[in-house]
């Protein structure tokens, strides 16, 4: 059997995941092989129905890079995106996905160390908890 | 080989940058003298000290700043270079620059000193023990780990320390060393590196040594309250009188007198985090002395007192924070503007 | 068919050849992609007419960079955006370096990576359309809510910079608290009132503002009730905080005094004494930090006025406080003059207890400065007077004003969440700047840097008279609006109303009036920052952002349909 | 304006369980007003539907759509071609599109994806409250503007009852108590002497819907 490879769909902000993201590849952090990142250009961008179209389409788990609180460019985006997380997690219950498939992560512009981090943390929690269940064999 | 431009800027950390760029803003163009490899200064090399949510430490704007400085034209920057020498007076100014071993002159009406401030010289406090003892280290020091290392380590043996001890005044508010002034902003910036360990490593314990807690701006107030709530937070208001090292175990005892039980008492810490106040480099010292520009009582610069075409930005004209450092730069280049203005 | 140009920068050699090489024969799988090239430092200033030459030679009418980060690129062109051969939305950059080179462990997932960063960047070129840049003029004209201290300040500042400035201010007089302190700022309102480009409104209320940045319509309450329209195309909010101390139980007695009425019998004081109904004052307590214990106002005057107290005015003083606050210029040295002329200062942190004795007032307090328990004391002290430190707050109108201006108010009360970003001049929306202490109180020197900040941003905002920005903001399809006001109740920058849509966005039937409008979500594309919020919240999916729409982004996360 | 809430998913997947292709529709109405019911519900209920039929390892097909209005006949029809291609119908606009359906589509078995809740109005963004219970015949003008039959759990006419504390309902403990609403609105309009005015007891049988279903016939306007 060959080894599972989670994949992540990683929301990235423009503010601060993006940022991060790619001072993690200017301090040649390696990042797991399945993570796409999705530029945004704030959290609040992100739509309730792109993070359950997500895991629809067979994504392993979904991150949401942000700004901490009090620090978004525009004020609010990251503080919608949480309440629109809470609606996905309480569908994601109802479906029988587990919760640490979908969970937001507060970075600053400067913290490229800590998205690698957070992912590699992630691979390996989804890598135990197997697959996506609703990914369609194809 | 002679630049001509509108305004010099010398220094480019945040203060140098945020005149440049707000200059741009208006046309003007101007040169940032440099003299170390890369722009940002000192508050290039802080870590975001975010913990649950923002704690406005103000790292991540520079961070941003430095990004957008590319996007003018107007600004040119000239790294690894220094001031030599100044001829000329009354916004004719051609300056002596030496970047490397090439010397060559620049021409402005305006010239801006936003050389920042050092850290002060902690092994100059004895009695704390820093240069003497490995696990003794200043809080910039601390957060340049965190920011590249993105780690907590001890440098003595890299394990992660358990228990810190943070001083506060180091080199502020203390006589006995000639600096009779507060440095305005180590309170709340090593109140910030604590919530921000606190919550990367919940294990560490906090001690917090100080003599006054001085206010930081609108939300210190809830800040201050929930460094209070959490129980591996302590706050104690006595300044230890000495660092010894414990013969017996790696860890460092510090002596002070508890206000609680009201006498001498010695706890032992991991890790001495000094937060070290701040005072005008040497380097300054020596440009105030060939700009002909005079100190203040607390040896920062005084501002100049006609307008000649010679201005200050930032944390030279007195201690200052990230955004109190922008708002001062700003407003500088308010100045400079209605300088040029009226000399059109 | 779109023609698109694939352009690799070279980036100083950060990325190997050969896997240039693998990319560049990648690309030419891709029906659309017509011609490849190599070149240095594409984030350069040349690089634009570089570019501009293939345009021209070679017919593309789209351009894919494979490079570095797209920040780069992105500011870069932004700036130069009008001399782009191509609109700049037509441009588009595959991070290979960051993204996929430098964070893969081995060159084969490197590859893996870039593909598929390439082909989203082909995607992305190939649904967005061009989007073109509007301007809009600005007039010098400035509207500044409160005429004290920083409305002051900022009013000269401005007006000696060439632009007009209207000053609305609640009381009958221009100076607010800050007359009382500050004799010089006599001076300074007179020169207000005599500057041609300053008019003031006194005993004025704000009462409506429509429209956006560049054409802010304000209608301005005058005493007789009389109404007048005011248009400015930027506003600062300078309303100053509220003083007051409810005084009840002991804190009424007449011996007890704020720091301010303070001010003011010190200033009738004739002679070396201060008298109080005839009889000399000795002992002055100070008794600071029972509320409001981070402003450092109090502290500082309470220093400055101990200090003459002690020396001239042949008082004692104790200062009681939790923290004494000396983080501003020379306040440490200030501190140390007054404990050398024998001022008091004790610390503490349950509240000291007030009693009166014999018409004096005692004032009982556990001293907290870490001594040691045989040289503690418990701390007495029979006052002639008690000096109670201010409570500090927002203005009463300060909710009321918020909601003409739609900016936002802080937990506390104060305009504007305590938000970095913001470098604290700013509100949320654009044109609006917040000065002083309606967003904090801080003392007057630190307000007044402040204040030149604000002026600053007034100026680099008017100075061209024009305000360029493009249309890559929130779009709403009015046919589609179910108004629900949703997205004006979320718009972080208040850049939506609901209004009557007029000539764009609306069909018309031949014969109905060309006039017929009806109501929908507007944005105002100027103080749009297309930060997408409203166009996430929309529930009728009515509001588009041109250039990153669910399409593109369903396809940035490439997991098919 | 009418406001709804989703149903539990749960209750929806047991209802849809023999079915494997469906129409999902919304309405873009109150419903979407009120976030529970428009186009983006759909797609997003159509999402969480599909997720939790593949997880059970039972797909279902999913057409979408979201007419203007359901209540209208006109557009309600205008689903005939998709409701042609499905099984059955899950209607999130409230009860009366859900009936709309009904009545012209009588082969296929239409369900409800929301609880019609209230007619209400918005008190915040995301903070509803009931404001009318359509009672056919409106004391608003003897009361201040406030609803006893909606807002007082007893649905008192004449006065508060004797649990009303301190401006509190006590069936609801965080309720406001309607008539101390009432008494201190009318208080403040100097209307006082109108709680002095006796309301008579409602004819719930002729005016409300205890007498059956009510119609509502404007001859002037019949076609």
């Amino acid at each position: 059997m060959t080894e599972f490879n989670p994949k992540i769909v990683a929301f990235c902000c423009d503010q601060s995941g993006y940022p991060a993201a790619d001072m993690a590849g200017a301090l040649k952090r390696k990042l797991p092989k399945e993570v796409e990142i999705v530029r945004v250009p704030c959290a609040g961008r992100i739509e309730t129905i792109y993070l359950i179209k997500a895991l629809e389409r067979g994504a392993d788990g979904v991150l949401i890079f942000a700004c901490y609180e009090d620090n978004c460019q525009f004020l609010r985006g990251n503080l919608r995106v949480k309440g629109r997380l809470s609606y996905a997690h309480r569908m994601m219950e109802r479906v029988g996905l587990e919760k640490e498939r979908l969970e937001i992560c507060h970075l600053a512009t400067n913290q490229g160390v800590r998205l690698a981090e957070i992912l590699h943390q992630k691979v390996e929690q989804l890598k135990k908890l197997g697959p996506n269940p609703v990914r369609q064999k194809k | 080989m002679t630049l001509t431009k509108d305004v010099l800027i010398i220094g480019g950390g945040i203060s140098g940058i945020t005149v440049a760029m707000e200059l741009a803003q208006l046309g003007i163009h101007s040169a940032i003298v440099e003299k170390e490899t890369s722009l940002g200064g000192l508050s290039a090399s802080f870590c975001c000290k975010a913990s649950e949510s923002c704690n406005k430490c103000f790292a991540c704007v520079v961070d941003k700043r430095i990004s957008e400085l590319s996007r003018y034209p107007e600004i040119s920057v000239l790294t690894q270079t220094e001031v030599i020498g100044v001829k000329g007076e009354d916004g004719r100014y051609s300056v002596t620059l030496k970047k490397r071993k090439e010397r060559f002159d620049l021409r402005a009406s305006a010239i801006v000193i936003a050389t920042g401030i050092d850290p002060f010289n902690a092994s100059q406090k004895v009695e704390y023990g820093y240069g003497r003892y490995k696990n003794v280290i200043t809080a910039k020091e601390l957060d340049e780990m965190l920011r590249f290392k993105g780690l907590l380590s001890r440098p003595s043996d890299g394990r992660p320390p358990k228990t810190i001890a943070f001083f506060q005044c180091v080199g502020s508010r203390d006589e006995s060393i000639g600096n009779l002034y507060c440095s305005q902003v180590c309170c709340a910036y090593a109140l910030r590196l604590i919530k921000t360990i606190r919550h990367q490593y919940p294990e560490v314990e906090a001690t917090f040594l100080y003599m006054d807690i001085q206010p930081a701006g609108t939300s210190f107030q809830e800040f201050l309250s929930s460094c209070r709530e959490d129980k591996k937070i302590h706050l104690i208001r006595s300044l230890p009188s000495k660092v010894y090292h414990s013969p017996l175990s790696d860890k460092l005892r510090v002596r002070f007198i508890d206000p609680e039980k009201e006498e001498v008492v010695e706890a032992s810490f991991d890790l001495i985090v000094l937060s070290v106040g701040m005072v005008l480099s040497k380097g300054t010292q020596s440009l105030t002395e060939t700009f002909g520009l005079s100190l203040t009582e607390d040896g920062f610069i005084a501002p100049p007192s006609s307008h000649k075409g010679l201005f200050i930005a930032g944390a030279c004209s007195g201690p200052k924070d990230i955004d109190r450092s922008i708002l001062h730069s700003k407003s500088t280049a308010f100045v400079v503007h209605q300088f040029l203005r009226g000399r059109a | 068919m779109p023609r698109i140009g694939i352009l690799i920068d070279t980036l100083q050699g950060s990325v190997p050849a050969s896997f240039q090489e693998k990319l560049s024969a990648y690309v030419k799988e891709f029906p659309e992609v017509i011609v490849c090239f190599k070149e240095d430092d594409l984030n350069s200033s040349d690089a634009i007419s570089r570019i501009n030459r293939y345009v021209e030679s070679e017919g593309f009418d789209r351009v894919v960079i494979l490079g570095g980060s797209p920040k780069d690129y992105e500011i870069s062109f932004q700036k130069l955006k009008l001399s782009l051969p191509l609109n700049p939305y037509l441009f588009s950059v595959a991070n290979i370096r960051e993204q996929a080179l430098w964070i893969s462990s081995d060159e084969e997932m490197a590859l893996e990576r870039a593909k598929i960063i390439i082909s989203k960047a082909i995607h992305t070129v190939n649904s967005t359309k061009p989007i073109p840049t509007q301007s809009l003029t600005l007039n010098p004209e400035v509207l500044i809510l409160g005429g004290g201290l920083i409305g002051i300040s900022i009013a000269l500042d401005l007006a000696h910079a060439g632009i007009r400035v209207f000053i609305i201010e609640k009381e009958d007089r221009l100076g607010g608290k800050a007359q009382k302190v500050f004799k010089w700022l006599e001076e300074k309102i007179d020169e207000v009132e005599k500057n041609p480009k300053i008019t003031v409104l006194t005993q004025a209320r704000l009462k409506r503002v429509v429209g956006h940045l560049g054409r802010f319509e304000a209608t301005i309450e005058c005493p007789d009730r009389k109404e007048i329209t005011l248009a400015a195309s930027a506003m600062v909010v300078s309303t100053g905080y509220a003083s007051y101390r409810e005084r009840k139980g002991i804190y009424a007695h007449k011996r007890v005094v704020a720091i301010e009425e303070m001010e003011k019998i010190m200033a009738e004081a004739s002679g070396p004494s201060l008298l109080k109904e005839g009889k000399k004052i000795e002992m002055v307590t100070y008794l600071l930090d029972e509320v409001n214990e981070d402003i450092k106002i109090d502290s500082i005057s309470a220093i400055r006025q101990s200090l003459i107290l002690q020396d001239l005015l042949g008082c004692q003083v104790a200062v009681l406080c939790k923290d004494i606050k000396v983080s501003s210029n020379g306040m440490e040295r200030l501190y140390r003059r007054a404990r050398e002329k024998g001022v008091l200062f004790f610390k503490y942190d349950d509240p000291p207890r007030l009693s009166i004795v014999d018409g004096q007032i005692e004032v009982d307090l556990k001293d907290t400065s870490p001594i040691q328990k045989k040289e503690r004391w418990p701390v007495s002290i029979l006052s002639d007077l008690v000096v109670i430190g201010e409570s500090f707050g927002p203005i009463p109108e300060a909710e009321e004003l918020s909601k003409v201006l739609k900016i936002h108010l802080g937990p506390r009360g104060y305009f504007m969440e305590d938000n970095p970003q913001l470098l604290r001049v700013r509100s949320n929306r654009k044109g609006i700047f917040i000065a002083g202490a309606c967003r904090f109180p801080q003392e007057a020197s630190e307000a007044l840097i402040e204040a030149r900040a604000v002026s600053q941003e007034i100026i680099t905002l008017l100075s061209k008279g024009t305000y360029p920005y493009d249309l890559a903001v929130a779009e709403v399809d009015p046919k589609k609006c179910a108004l629900c006001y949703t997205c004006p109740r979320l718009c972080p920058h208040s850049a939506i109303t609901i209004e009557k849509y007029g000539d764009r966005n609306v069909y018309t039937t031949p014969m109905t009036n060309k006039e017929m409008k009806w109501g929908a979500a507007k944005v105002d594309p100027a103080s749009c920052y297309g930060c997408g919020i409203c166009v996430a919240e929309c529930p009728a999916k009515a509001i588009t952002l041109q250039h990153l729409t669910s399409e593109q982004i369903y396809a940035q996360m490439n997991l098919g349909e | 304006m009418i406001k709804a809430e989703q149903k539990p998913m749960d209750e929806i997947l047991r209802y849809l369980n023999p079915y494997n292709k469906i129409l999902l529709s919304g309405c873009g109405a109150c419903v979407t007003v009120c976030h529970a019911g428009g186009e983006k519900e759909v797609e997003l209920l159509a999402s969480g539907l599909r997720m939790a039929r593949q997880k059970m390892g039972k797909r279902i097909e999913i057409l979408e759509a979201t007419p203007a209005r359901q209540c209208e006949p006109e557009f309600a029809i205008e689903l005939s071609e998709m409701i042609e291609k499905v099984e059955a119908v899950l209607s999130i606009a409230c009860g009366v599109g859900v009936q709309t359906l009904v009545r012209h589509f009588p082969k296929t078995p239409i369900f409800p994806g929301v609880n019609t809740t209230f007619l209400g109005e918005t008190l915040t963004h995301g903070v509803w409250e009931e404001r009318c219970q359509a009672c056919g015949n409106c004391v608003l003008e003897k009361t201040g503007g406030i609803c006893p039959i909606s807002r007082c759990a007893k649905q008192l006419l004449n006065g508060p009852c004797g649990g009303s504390s301190k401006g509190k309902c006590e069936i609801k403990k965080e309720a406001d108590c309607a008539w101390q609403l009432i008494y201190d609105r009318l208080k403040s309009l100097n209307q006082l002497y109108k709680m002095e005015e006796f309301i008579p007891a409602k004819r719930w049988g002729v005016e409300s819907r205890d007498s059956g279903l009510r119609r509502m016939i404007r001859e002037d306007l019949k076609i």
